[in-house]
C-alpha cells in the first residue's frame, strides 16, 4: 500500500491552553489534529491525577498532529510561544501515512 | 464563646463535614477511593445550578429591591480590594514567596468558594436563619474581579501581562460563573412555581449531593497536601488562616453598612473569607503560567477552605449574629 | 389563537425551556461551560428508563387493548413514509443538497426524538391532560423503519447500499431502543406497584433532569450552531421549519383515525414532527457515510428540535384539543 | 416450600430483577446499550454510601452491645475459613481447573459481593423483616480476610507470593471498604437526626438506582458470559451453583449461634454466600497474575450472583425464617 | 535487553466504525490492539469535542496495534475497505518491542 | 528548531499495576511520565472493554515517557520486573524532542 513520510507531533499541554494552542494551530495552517485525555502523569512539578478534581487548572492533553514534513517548521513555530513558560512537552516521530492527500 | 463552640461542636459533627473528614483521612491514608472525573463535575454543575436557581427563586418571591443592586456592587468592590489585603499580608508572614506567587494567592482570596458558600446556606437553613436570595448572585459577582487585581498586582513590576480578549472571555464567561447566574435568572424569571416543579431535584437532595462532593474535596484535598510539602512553609500556614478572619471582618462591615439581615452579613462573611478553587487557579495557569500551582491550590483548598468549614462559618455565624441581631 | 399564544407563552417561561435557552446562549457566547460526556449519557439513559418505565406501568393500569397493537403498527407506517415526504420537501426548498444528504437528513424525520417527547408529555401531565401509557411503545417502534426508507431513497440511484447483518443489528439493537422497550416492559410486567417502589428516582425528580438535560442539549445545539455556517443555507431552515408541521399533519390524522385522547393525539403529532438526534445519526454513518453530518446534526438539533420544543408543542396541543375534543 | 416458590416467583418479578434480565439480556443479544464506566462507578459509590450510612444510623438507634463485635468477629472467620471449603470444592468438581486458579477463586467466595446483601436488605425490608444494623459493618469485616487464605493457598506449593506492605494497603485501604466503615462511622456517630438530613438523597431514591446498577451488571455479566465460552465447564458451573449453598449453611450456622435475629441470619447467608467482583480480583491481579480472571470474574458475576440474585436471597430468607423463627 | 523491530499503526476513526474496525483486524490475523478514547479534534471536517455529547454519531477513537513487520500489510489491506469513504487517520511508525513472542 | 534525540516509551499494562509502575520508573530515576486512559482493547486473553464496568480488575493504562536514549536501558530494567506475569506490552520508538533540558 502506497505510503507517504510524515511527522507525527505530539504535544502534551496543560488542558487550560487548549484553545490557544489549536488557534495557534490554525494559524499555522494546520487544520488536522486529535486530542486525547489524560489521566495523569509526573514531572517536575510533580505527580497528579484528573480523578475526582473539578479544578481547570489541573490536567493536561495529548495534541496530536501528522503534518507533512515539510510544515513541520511552520508548525514549531507557532506553538513554541504558547508551550513557552507552560507545563508541556513536545515530541516528533517519523512516521508514515495512508491517504497523503488529506494533510 | 459558649455559643460558638457548642455551634462549632454541632457542626464538627454533621455529616457534611464528616465527609470531608472522611475523604481526608482515605487519601492522607493513601487509600484508592476516589470519585470518577465526571461525577465530580456532575455534582460540581448540579450544586452550581441548585444553588442560582434557589437564589434566584427567593428573589422572586421576596421581590428585589435597591439592596440587591448595592449588594452586588460592594461584592465586587471586596473582590476588588481584598487581593490587596491578601498580599500585604502573605508577602508579611511569609518571605519565601515571590511576588508572583503572592499575587496568584491574592486573586484567590478575592474571589469565593461557591462550596463553602453552599455549605454556610445549608447551616444557615438547618438553624432556620433567613437570609437574602440575591447573596447568591453577590457570589457570582465575585468570582471574576479579583482576577484583575492580582494581574494588575504581578505586573506592577513590569513582567508585563495584560488581559487579552481571550483571557477576558476565560475569565467572565467561565462555566461557573454562566451556569451560577443563568440559573439564578431562570430561578427569579419561574420563581415559586417554577423551584416546585423542579423542587424534588435540586431541593430535597442538595444536602445529601453536598455530603458526597465534600467527600470528593476531601480526597482532593488530602492528595494536594501529600504533594505539597516543600511548598507549605509555616508563614504560609498562617496566612491560611489568618486571611479569612481578615477577609470575614471585612465582609462583616460591608454586610452591616448594607443593612442586610443576620444570615445575610453571615454570607458576606464567608464570601469574603473563602477562597476561590475553581474559576481563578484556571485564570492564574493562563495569565500567569510562572506561579506555582501547588501554592495557590494548597492554601485555598487544604486550609482555608477546613477552616472555613469547620471552625470559620459557625463563628461568622455567631458574630453576624452579634452585630446585626440575628 | 389566543389559547395557542398564552399556551406558548406559558411554555416559553418554563425551567426546562429557559434551560435550553441557557445552554443554547452560553454555547453561543463560547463560555466553556459543558457537561461531561457521561453525565450527559447518564442523563439520557435516566430519561429513557424512566419514560419507558411509566409508559410500561401505565399500560398495566389501564389494560392493553388492541388500540395498543394498532398504534405501533400505525407508527411504522408512519417512519416508514415521512422519509418520502420529507425527501421531497427538502429536495424542493434546498436545492443546493445532494441526493445522499437529503435521504439522511430524510431518515432523521421518519424517525422520532424521545426528548421532544419527554418534554411534550411533561407538559401534558402539567396541565392535567392525561395520555394513553402505550404512546412510548409507539415511539420505540418509529425509530428505525425511517431508515431503511433513507437507504433505500439514497440508492435508488444504484450506489448500492445495502444493509448488511450488522447494520440491522446496530439498528434493531440501539441501545436506546433496546433501554425504551425493556423499561417499557419492566413497567408492564411490575405495574403500579413496581412504579411505586421506583417512583423517588423516576417520577419525582424527573423535570429536574430533564431540565439539566435540555440544559446540555443548549450547549450541544449552540456548538452545532456555531460550526455549521456554510452548510445552513435559507432553504435549510426552511425544510427545518416546516417538515415539523407536515409531520404534525399527519400524526394528528393518524391520531384521529386510531381514536386517541387529544393527549394521544399530541404526542402522535409530537412523535411524527420530530427528528432523530440519536438513532438515526449513528446509522447514517455506518451506511452513508458521504452524507454530511453536520448537515442532518444541525437540522435535527439546532433548528427543529427548538422549533418543536419552543412553539411546536403548545400548537400541536392545542391543534389536538381542538380536533380531539379534549 | 410453596411459600419459597412463592417468595422466589415474587423475587424475580421485581424491577430489580427485571433490570439484571434486561441488561443480561441486551449483552447476550450483542445490543450496544452500556452505562459509562464513570457512571457505573458514581452508582456504586452511592450504594455503598447509602447502605453503609444506613447500617450506622442502625445502630446508633438501636444500640450497639457485644453482639457487634461479636458478629464482626465471626464474619471475619468466615472469611478466612471459607476460601479452603471453596478450593477442595472447585477442586473436586472441575479437574481441569489449576491449583493457582482454584485458590483465587476461592478467594473470592470467602469475600462478599456488597450488591447481593443491598438487594438482599431490600427485600427484607420490602417484607418487613427487620435486621441488625451493624450487618453492614460485618459486610466490610469479609471484604479482605479471605484474600489472605486465597494467597497462601496458591502459595503452599512454594511458588512464594508474599504479601508485601503496598498488597496489604491495596487489599486494607480499597475504597470499598474505606466507604463502606467510613460511611458507617458517619451514620453511626450522627444518627437518625443525620440520617433524616440526607434521607432524600440515600434512602428515597436508593432502590431505582440499585436498579440501574444491576441493569448495569446484568451489561457486565453478559458481556462476561459472551467473551467465557471455553473458560466455563460444567465442573465450573457446579461449582458456581453449589458453593453458595454451602456458604449460606455455614452462614446460617453462624447466624443461629450469634442468636441474630432472622433478618441478620439471612443477611450472614448471603454474606458467605455471596462472591466479590469489586475487592478481590483487583488483589487477585496485583498478586496471582497467573491465575485467569475470565474464571473468577465469569463464576463471581455471571454464574453466583445471579443464582443468589434470584433463587438464592429468597430461599435464604425462608431457611432463616423457619430457623430463627421470623 | 532484547528488543524486536515492529511496526506501531495507529488508526484514528469514527467511534461507530470500531466494531467494523475490529472485526476486520481479527479477519487478518491482528488479535492485538489498543483503543483509546479520543476528546476531540479538527480535520476537513470541520472542530468536534465529545463534552456533553450523547450521540453515538461523532466522536473518534484511537486504535493503536504493534505488529510485526511482515504483518503490517495484511493489516492495512485490512483496514483499507473500513477505512474508505469514513473519517480517519492511519499512520505506522517503525518501533521496538520487548517480549516479541507475544505478537 | 532545535530538537534532541530521545526514546518514546509507550507501556501499556493493567491499570491496576499504575502505582507498581509508577514507583519503578521513579526508583530508575525516571520522573517525567503521562498516563493515558484505555477504554478497551484486545489481546491473548481476549477483547475487553471499560464501558459499565466498576471493577479494577480489569481494564489498562498506557504510561508514555519519553527519556533520553542513555537512560533508556536504565527504565526497561525497572519496568521489566513489573510487567513479569502481568497483562501488558512495551514499545520503544526513536523520537525528537524540544527543550531537552527538561528530560
Ligand atoms: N519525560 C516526560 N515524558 C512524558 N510526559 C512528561 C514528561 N515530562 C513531563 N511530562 C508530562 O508533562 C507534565 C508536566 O511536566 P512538568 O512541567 O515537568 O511538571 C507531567 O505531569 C507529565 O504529564
Ligand atoms: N493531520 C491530522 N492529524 C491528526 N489527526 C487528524 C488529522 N486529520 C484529521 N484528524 C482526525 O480525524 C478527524 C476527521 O478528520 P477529517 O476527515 O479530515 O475531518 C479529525 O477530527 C481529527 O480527529
Ligand atoms: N499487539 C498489540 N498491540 C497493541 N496493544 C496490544 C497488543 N497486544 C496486546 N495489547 C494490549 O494488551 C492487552 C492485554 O494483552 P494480552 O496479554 O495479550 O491479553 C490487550 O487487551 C491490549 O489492550
Ligand atoms: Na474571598
Ligand atoms: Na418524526
Ligand atoms: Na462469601
Amino acid at each position: 500500500m502506497k505510503m507517504h513520510e510524515a511527522k507525527r507531533v505530539e504535544i502534551m499541554i496543560e488542558a487550560i491552553m487548549e484553545s490557544q494552542v489549536t488557534r495557534s494551530l490554525a494559524a499555522a495552517g494546520v487544520t488536522g489534529f486529535t486530542i486525547l485525555p489524560v489521566l495523569g502523569g509526573s514531572g517536575r512539578s510533580g505527580q497528579w491525577t484528573r480523578e475526582g478534581s473539578v479544578s481547570r487548572a489541573s490536567g493536561m492533553i495529548a495534541v496530536i498532529c501528522l503534518v507533512a514534513p515539510t510544515r513541520l517548521d511552520a508548525l514549531l513555530e507557532a506553538i513554541f510561544p504558547v508551550l513557552d513558560d507552560h507545563i508541556g512537552v513536545v515530541s516528533v516521530t517519523d512516521t508514515q501515512i495512508l491517504r497523503a492527500e488529506r494533510f | 464563646m459558649d455559643q460558638i463552640l457548642s455551634l462549632a461542636g454541632q457542626n464538627l459533627l454533621s455529616p457534611v463535614i464528616l465527609c470531608f473528614v472522611l475523604g481526608l483521612s482515605a487519601a492522607l491514608a493513601r487509600s484508592d477511593l476516589t470519585f470518577p472525573e465526571a461525577i465530580a463535575k456532575g455534582m460540581s454543575l448540579y450544586l452550581l445550578f441548585a444553588i442560582g436557581f434557589k437564589g434566584g427563586a427567593s428573589v422572586a418571591e421576596h421581590g428585589a429591591d435597591l439592596r440587591l443592586g448595592m449588594a452586588v456592587l460592594v461584592g465586587v468592590v471586596l473582590s476588588f480590594l481584598l487581593p490587596f489585603a491578601a498580599y500585604l499580608l502573605l508577602r508579611s508572614l511569609a518571605r519565601g514567596v515571590s511576588a508572583t506567587d503572592a499575587a496568584a494567592v491574592a486573586g484567590h482570596y478575592g474571589s469565593i468558594s461557591i462550596v463553602t458558600f453552599v455549605a454556610a446556606s445549608t447551616l444557615l437553613q438547618a438553624r432556620g436563619i433567613t437570609f437574602e436570595g440575591y447573596m447568591v448572585a453577590v457570589a457570582a459577582a465575585m468570582e471574576a474581579p479579583a482576577i484583575v487585581s492580582a494581574l494588575w498586582l504581578a505586573t506592577r513590576g513590569g513582567s508585563g501581562t495584560k488581559i487579552t480578549p481571550d483571557l477576558w472571555r476565560e475569565i467572565m464567561l467561565n462555566g461557573s460563573i454562566v451556569l451560577l447566574l443563568g440559573a439564578f435568572t431562570i430561578g427569579w424569571i419561574t420563581g415559586e412555581r417554577g423551584l416546585a416543579e423542579i423542587a424534588p431535584l435540586i431541593v430535597a437532595p442538595f444536602k445529601g449531593v453536598l455530603c458526597l462532593f465534600l467527600l470528593d474535596m476531601g480526597i482532593v484535598a488530602g492528595r494536594g497536601l501529600r504533594n505539597a510539602r516543600g511548598v507549605i512553609s509555616a508563614g504560609v500556614i498562617a496566612f491560611g488562616l489568618l486571611m479569612p478572619l481578615v477577609g470575614a471582618s471585612v465582609g462583616a462591615l460591608a454586610g452591616l453598612l448594607l443593612g442586610l439581615s443576620a444570615g445575610g452579613v453571615t454570607l458576606m462573611m464567608v464570601l469574603a473569607a473563602s477562597a476561590s478553587y475553581i474559576a481563578v487557579p484556571a485564570a492564574m495557569r493562563v495569565a500567569l503560567p510562572k506561579a506555582n500551582p501547588a501554592l495557590y491550590l494548597t492554601l485555598a483548598l487544604a486550609i482555608t477552605f477546613p477552616f472555613n468549614l469547620t471552625l470559620g462559618i459557625p463563628l461568622y455565624m455567631a458574630v453576624a449574629s452579634a452585630l446585626a441581631g440575628g
